[in-house]
């Protein structure tokens, strides 16, 4: 299905074309949760990023082995498998860490980019490419992660990665560090992402709606130009 | 006499001391008249004359084709001139016969019946003869209403004397100065349809109307006058059932559905005067008013005069006058040509300037409630024009917009300034459209 | 009265989604139909109530007198997920009405993090047999309250002129997020 | 029938194969993840009675106390785990107590989800140290915005007066219940 | 979609045609400022009590409401609109809901916020789901909690202590403030909260000429009322009495300025009931159960967030429809 795509893109395609949080907004929950601060984001995308790397490499290998009725379930065990290793791995060498990350680490288990990175690719394609496109939906993951925890951490305690970027005289705002501040950081960010991506469509729409503006002069027609998605 | 009233609706400014005063004044027969083939709803009238015949006051020039329909007849003696498209009210042209008049006053009337003798199927013939139109403002044949079909009860005829619209006289002009013929017009009404119970509704801003029709129908003990609030639209018919009886008439319903047949002031008027003087419908009765009016009058209006030697006969319109109504300010079509002819239905022309409109800029809606608390109907007016706003017809078929009676009560109501009656205008349409679509289909 | 508060901090105070950001998925996706909103929340609770009652019994019957806490995962995923294809074949066999309602919500709610965390809480905060069944039902509560919320504000976005690079997920985070400091309001009650 | 077997056959050798490896994982992690637990109590222990150089669990207590003994065993009073809530969920703290109960050593927060940068200031040394020497009887007494003036009395934080008040009950409440417990001679 | 604009033409070119042909005295821009001059009495009773730094405060938060609506409308190429008012009113009210001290910085920050993640996201005038100006202020309380609960003692104040607001000691206290002192507003609190004079001269004056309708706050208060008088019966020591509810903290405010927001309210009658019954109801809960002294803000915005529900089933049954039976 992919031969003919470029090795390269494998890797590149996750870190902004399909970015899995910014653009197919896929594993909401670990991204708003564990991202008050960009280290937590560093260290919960290193995680999933390993756990997928390696459910994708395993799964591509033994992918012709296993019978399609029982694929998911498969996929499941050898996903909660590694998953488990890295909650023990971080709770015997990173104790802090993973006490901050709580529950979020088994969740791993269900962030719906892995699952769907196997059904999608790894399970359809050889050992290499599901490597490389394991790593880049992970960097991607991780670019999303730290970001949002970059962001959040620095205007929320004014520092980054614990230290402090912003002078005393600013007053953190702690909203940035509480779960509203995540909703509405990302849902900012996904709006500022979209609006710059669909700029060249947007243009030709706006040359539209404006010809259109000029003859009906209707601020609910504009609406509906609009609605219909011109 | 408790004031009764039902739930909604709004008081504009009434405006009726303009005219209410004033009594009815002849206007003479213009020199041209222009007579449209349908002024009714229903189907339009097929035209008995040609280019050159002669006509006098009374003749028929066009006979009612169906069930639902009305003859016309002429209202000058004169000649035809033409017959083809030409302005109407409506806003669209619509075949016309016109006639040059000739200065003449010759008629040839319908013999006059006796009022003690008459059968229930002579009146309704005589109603049907005389191409009676109900003046409530649709036009639709009287001779209908009286026909109604046999597995229904009627239990009681109102007349609807409410004239809520705001600076309309006219019905009250006829209760004030012939009280009489709207009662004998109601006791005819009643025995057409063969029912003993008459109810007759007016505003309580016309005091001595009711005054004058309490006592009138003093010795009557099967007819009830009834004072109702004022405010509109007390004047339609669900909403006069409401107020007088209590009932509801279901949705996509007639009032016939809850036993009642309701009847203009000026019908009842009409079928009196065709009964007994033998007069097919000639005059239109009308008020010409509005601060745009120089001489604001009452007007008895042969049928065809254009709209323009009517308002010259009131001494023209003022300078800053914007707008000119046919009907009432509320649900009235305004007017670009004033050629357009009276109707046999016309109740009034209406010259408004810009201070009365009060018309603002329009903004997105505030879902303020206003339209939804006014609204006569129960409907969410807010809403079903949103979805007509963007082409959402399903969910506006499901929140009811087709029981929608085009009051207007919310848009005059609407701080937004949205002209929501044309937007509800437009989403009937479509609904309509496609519920006609999915009939066809399902068949 | 301390049922109650498990209850009332599941739902309310601590709600899964806009104070633990679990099940955020679902909440953006089926969110924007109240009716299928309403039918997701139902079945999400009930799918909720069985991983308590299962989780618990295989976490304090099974995995700790044996000592395979480390299973935990694995386990609680694998008979989470059975389970739900088990209770969606009953369902279709009981009741179709009750299939049409709630069935087709099923396996969407398999892999939801809303549903391993609650395990998981059962298993982290040592609930008894019935705190975990109450914690299960007022999560379950809670989910149903913010998705059916979410879902009659998305019918009323639809109405409006939100600009078009929000509308979508965008709209519906900053909407969850004004949500979440509404329901600061109830912190420090719980 | 073919795939059938083959079905159970991949889950089950996947389910053995995983089940296998993560036992090794656990039998290295386990005791590892044992002994920070085990570090991060005694650190604690040791933090609230600086002077202490060993501890036993005292059992049987119902609640979780600690008796710590300096160098030549002798008692130097107790280190008590005490919880309850805050402004948004539980916490959960150590406090070091006297042999007689009647004054503390010093306070650690072990868990807390207050907000962060706000409730969270409970954790300071700012407020913690306020709790050393602090005379608990009869019990310990929060004041808002005024200097305490008595040798039983803390200052709230600005803003987290809540998160101050509930650390306050929780010790006063601990403190209640190990009076009890030496009334009985439990402890 | 040629259609619907073609439609949206045809409806334009009629437009002047079209019945009915009169309208009410009212537009959106009148309606909001009619509101702003409700609330002169409420500015001006801030300044007397806490002195002429309140008119800074306030200055802030219009001129960076206005701003940000100026801004978007802009970058949207929406049709300039800010002379309506509507922008001006947000930042008022936001302004009135400070404590006496708040820094302007923090204002503007709020403001903003406001204007542009409360209403201009979701597509500017009438189409915001939650009130613009406690979106604003709910922001600043997640932002700065100890500054926005700040509260500077009033010019009148007998002794510096009594800086907290009434709600906030009885609270943490169990001090009850008396009740003409709270109705003429000589205790802490916001700007335009503590005098319940100015607002009930505002708020009487939108109700009588029909600009609020009269169903939100009559709810309300009575919910208060019924609420605060059953908790007082179970345990008066523990629990306020309801008139202290009623008049203290941010109650007649949110009353009679916020939750009668048309935009963020419900349409039909019976839902402004249940919405004002509702907020009543989260407010008390807050206020004798939650961790915070007051919950006015939240209680409206959590019930802004139920109004498309509470909209949806509380449609009036249609003009001689069978109960339940489809139109
Ligand atoms: C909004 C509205 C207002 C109306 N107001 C009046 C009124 O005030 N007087 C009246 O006679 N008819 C009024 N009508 C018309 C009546 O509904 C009804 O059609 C009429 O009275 C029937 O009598 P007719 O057939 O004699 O015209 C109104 C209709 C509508 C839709
Ligand atoms: C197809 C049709 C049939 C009607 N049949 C009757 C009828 O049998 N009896 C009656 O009283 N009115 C009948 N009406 C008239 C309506 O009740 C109503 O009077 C008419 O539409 C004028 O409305 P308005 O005067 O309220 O505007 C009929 C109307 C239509 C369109
Ligand atoms: C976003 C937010 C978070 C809060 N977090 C805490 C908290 O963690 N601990 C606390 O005691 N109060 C917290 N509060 C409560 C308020 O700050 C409350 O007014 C304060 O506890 C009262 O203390 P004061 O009397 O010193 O103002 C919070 C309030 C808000 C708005
Ligand atoms: C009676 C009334 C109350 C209002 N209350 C508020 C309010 O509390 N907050 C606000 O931002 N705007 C308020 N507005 C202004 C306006 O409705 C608000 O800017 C819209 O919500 C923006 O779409 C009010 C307007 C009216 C007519
Ligand atoms: S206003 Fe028009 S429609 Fe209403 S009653 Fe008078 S004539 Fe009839
Ligand atoms: S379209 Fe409908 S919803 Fe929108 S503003 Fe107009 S009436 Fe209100
Ligand atoms: S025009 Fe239609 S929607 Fe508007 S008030 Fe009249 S009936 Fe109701
Ligand atoms: S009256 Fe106008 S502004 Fe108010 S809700 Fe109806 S449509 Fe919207
Ligand atoms: S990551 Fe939580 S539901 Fe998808």
């Amino acid at each position: 299905m992919a031969k003919h795509t470029p090795l390269s893109k494998e890797f590149l395609k996750g870190l902004w074309e399909q970015n899995p949080i910014f653009k197919q907004v896929l594993g909401m929950c670990p991204t708003l949760a564990v991202t008050v601060s960009a280290i937590n984001g560093i260290a919960m995308a290193l995680a999933t990023t390993f756990v997928l790397v390696m459910a994708s490499m395993l799964i591509s290998i033994i992918r012709k082995l296993i019978p399609n009725q029982v694929r998911i379930a498969a996929y499941i065990v050898i996903i909660a498998t590694f998953v488990t290793i890295v909650d023990l791995v971080m709770k015997a060498r990173f104790p802090v860490l993973s006490k901050a990350l709580g529950p979020f680490i088994p969740l791993i288990v269900v962030n719906c980019i892995i699952l769907g990175r196997q059904e999608a690719f790894a399970s359809k394609n050889t050992v290499f490419r599901s490597i490389l496109d394991a790593l880049g939906m992970g960097s991607g993951f991780f670019i999303a992660l730290i970001t949002l925890g970059g962001i959040r951490e620095i205007i929320g305690s004014r520092t980054f990665l614990s230290y402090q970027v912003l002078p005393n005289a600013f007053e953190p705002w702690l909203i940035m560090i509480l779960p509203a501040g995540a909703f509405l950081t990302l849902g900012l960010m996904l709006g500022f992402i979209n609006m710059y991506t669909d700029r060249k469509k947007n243009l030709e729409k706006e040359s539209l709606i404006d010809q259109y503006r000029n003859k009906t002069k209707s601020e609910s027609a504009g609406t509906v130009a609009a609605q219909e998605g011109i | 006499m408790a004031t009764k009233s039902f739930r909604g609706g709004v008081h504009p400014r009434e405006y009726k001391e303009l005219t209410e005063h004033i009594a009815f004044e002849v206007m003479p027969a213009p020199q041209e008249i222009f007579v449209p083939l349908n002024q009714h709803l229903g189907k339009e009238a097929i035209a008995l004359v040609k280019k050159g015949t002669a006509v006098i006051v009374g003749s028929v020039v066009a006979e009612a084709d169906g069930f639902i329909s009305a003859p016309i007849h002429s209202s000058v003696c004169g000649t035809v001139t033409s017959i083809g498209k030409q302005s109407t009210p409506f806003g669209f042209p619509k075949d016309t016969i016109v006639i040059k008049t000739n200065g003449q006053a010759e008629s040839n009337y319908l013999p006059p019946l006796s009022y003690e003798t008459i059968t229930q199927e002579e009146i309704k013939e005589r109603v049907k003869a005389a191409g009676i139109v109900g003046q409530g403002g649709a036009a639709f044949p009287t001779y209908v209403k009286l026909t109604p079909p046999k597995d229904k009860k009627i239990e009681f005829v109102i007349l609807n004397g409410c004239e809520c619209e705001p600076y309309l006289t006219r019905d009250y002009r006829f209760m004030v100065e012939r009280p009489e013929a709207v009662i004998e017009g109601l006791k005819l009404l009643l025995k057409a349809i063969n029912v003993e119970k008459g109810y007759i509704g007016i505003e309580d801003n016309k005091p001595d109307a009711i005054k004058i029709m309490t006592n009138a129908t003093a010795g009557e003990n099967n007819i009830e006058v009834f004072s109702l609030k004022t405010k509109y639209p007390q004047g339609a018919e669900k909403m006069l059932i409401k107020a007088i009886t209590g009932r509801e008439v279901p949705p996509g319903k007639l009032p016939l559905e809850v036993g009642a047949v309701i009847q203009n002031i000026g019908t009842a008027v009409a079928v009196y005067d065709a009964v007994v003087k033998g007069e097919p419908s000639l005059t239109a009765a009308l008020t010409v008013t509005g601060l745009g009016i120089k001489n604001p009058k009452n007007l008895l209006v042969p049928v065809g005069t254009p709209l323009k030697d009517v308002l010259d006969f009131c001494g023209g319109v003022t300078d800053d006058a914007v707008k000119t109504i046919v009907g009432g300010p509320m649900m009235g079509v305004a007017q670009h040509d004033l050629m357009a002819p009276v109707l046999k239905a016309t109740s009034g022309i209406i010259v408004l300037t810009e201070k009365e409109i009060s018309k603002g800029e329009e903004t997105a809606c505030l879902k303020c409630g206003q339209c939804v608390s006014v609204c006569p109907l129960n409907l969410m007016p807010t809403k079903l024009v949103r979805y007509s706003q963007l082409g959402r017809f399903e969910d506006a078929e499901q929140l009811g917009i087709t029981v929608c009676m085009e009051c207007g009560t919310c848009a005059y109501t609407c701080p937004a300034n949205i002209p929501l009656v044309q937007w509800l205008r437009l989403g009937k349409q479509r609904v309509m459209q496609i519920q006609r679509q999915r009939a066809i289909s399902q068949n | 009265m301390e049922l109650f508060i498990i209850f009332i901090s599941a739902a309310i105070v601590n709600n899964f989604v806009l104070a633990y950001f679990l099940g955020i998925c679902p909440f953006i996706g089926v969110s924007n139909k109240t009716s299928s909103a309403v039918s997701m929340g139902m079945a999400t609770t009930f799918v909720m109530v069985i991983t308590a009652i299962v989780s618990w019994l295989l976490y304090n019957l099974l995995l700790v007198p044996y000592k395979l806490e480390f299973l935990q995962i694995p386990s609680f995923i694998l008979v989470i997920a059975s389970l739900v294809q088990f209770v969606e074949m009953v369902i279709k066999k009981v009741s179709q009405p009750l299939y049409r309602a709630l069935g087709i919500f099923l396996p969407l709610i398999t892999t939801n993090c809303a549903i391993l965390g609650l395990a998981l809480f059962i298993s982290m905060r040592e609930y008894t047999f019935i705190q975990s069944i109450v914690f299960g039902v007022g999560a379950g509560a809670g989910f149903t309250l913010a998705l059916t919320i979410m879902a009659g504000i998305r019918e009323e976005l639809e109405l409006s002129d939100v600009p078009v690079s929000f509308r979508g997920a965008p709209i519906t985070l900053i909407v969850a997020g004004i949500l979440a400091l509404a329901f600061m309001g109830f912190a420090g009650m719980i | 029938m073919n795939t059938v077997v083959k079905m159970i056959l991949t889950l089950s050798s996947i389910g053995v194969i995983s089940g296998g490896l993560l036992s090794r994982v656990n039998n290295w992690a386990s005791p590892l993840i044992a002994a920070n637990l085990k570090a991060q109590t005694e650190e604690a222990i040791f933090n609230v009675q600086p002077a202490a150089k060993t501890y036993e669990l005292v059992k049987a207590s119902g609640v979780e106390v600690y008796k710590v003994f300096g160098d030549d065993k002798i008692p130097l009073g107790y280190s008590l785990v005490y919880s309850g809530n805050g402004f948004q969920g539980k916490i959960r703290l150590m406090v070091g107590l006297s042999p007689d109960l009647e004054k503390i050593t010093a306070l650690e927060i072990l868990e807390q989800i207050e907000t962060p940068g706000l409730g969270t200031k409970v954790t300071e040394d700012h407020f913690r140290n306020q709790f050393k020497k602090l005379e608990t009887s009869p019990m310990i007494i929060l004041v808002k915005g005024v200097e305490p003036s008595k040798p039983n009395e803390i200052q709230a934080i600005t803003g987290a007066t809540i998160s101050s008040k509930s650390v306050v009950a929780i010790v006063d409440d601990g403190i209640s219940i190990m009076r009890e417990l030496k009334k009985e001679g439990k402890i | 979609m040629a259609t619907t604009i073609s439609e949206a033409e045809k409806i334009n070119k009629l437009e002047l045609t079209t019945s009915p042909h009169l309208h009410n005295q009212w537009t959106t821009k009148k309606v909001m400022w009619m509101v702003l001059a409700a609330l002169v009495p409420s500015v001006i009773s801030a300044v007397l009590f806490f002195g002429v730094y309140q008119l800074l405060i306030i200055t802030t938060a219009v001129v960076f409401a206005v701003g940000t609506e100026y801004i978007v409308q802009t970058i949207r190429k929406k049709k300039l609109a800010i002379v309506d008012g509507s922008a001006a009113l947000t930042g008022l009210l936001l302004a009135l809901t400070l404590p006496p001290n708040f820094s302007l910085s923090a204002t503007a920050i709020g403001a903003v916020v406001a204007i542009g993640l409360g209403k201009q996201i979701f597509g500017g005038l009438g189409y915001n789901i939650f009130n613009p100006a406690l979106v604003g202020r709910a922001f600043l309380q997640a932002s700065f909690p100890v500054a926005i609960t700040t509260w500077s003692p009033n010019s009148f104040a007998v002794d510096g202590v009594t800086s907290a607001t009434p709600l906030a000691a009885f609270k943490f206290d169990k001090i009850t403030a008396g009740l003409s002192q709270m109705f003429f507003g000589n205790t802490g609190g916001s700007l335009g909260e503590t005098n319940a004079m100015a607002i009930l001269a505002g708020g009487i004056f939108l109700i009588v000429i029909g600009i609020v309708n009269w169903r939100i706050p009559v709810s309300m208060i009575i919910g208060i009322l019924v609420f605060g008088t059953l908790f007082y019966f179970i345990d008066p020591v523990k629990y306020p009495t309801p008139l202290f509810q009623l008049l203290s903290g941010g109650f007649l405010f949110g009353t009679f300025f916020m939750a009668t927001d048309w935009v963020t309210s419900p349409v039909t009658n019976k839902g402004m009931w249940i919405f004002g019954i509702g907020i009543s109801f989260v407010l008390v809960v807050i206020r004798l159960f939650g961790g915070l002294p007051e919950g006015v803000m939240y209680s409206i915005l959590f019930m802004n967030a139920f109004v498309p529900i509470i909209n949806r089933f509380t449609v009036p049954k249609i003009f001689g429809a069978v109960k339940g039976a489809a139109a």
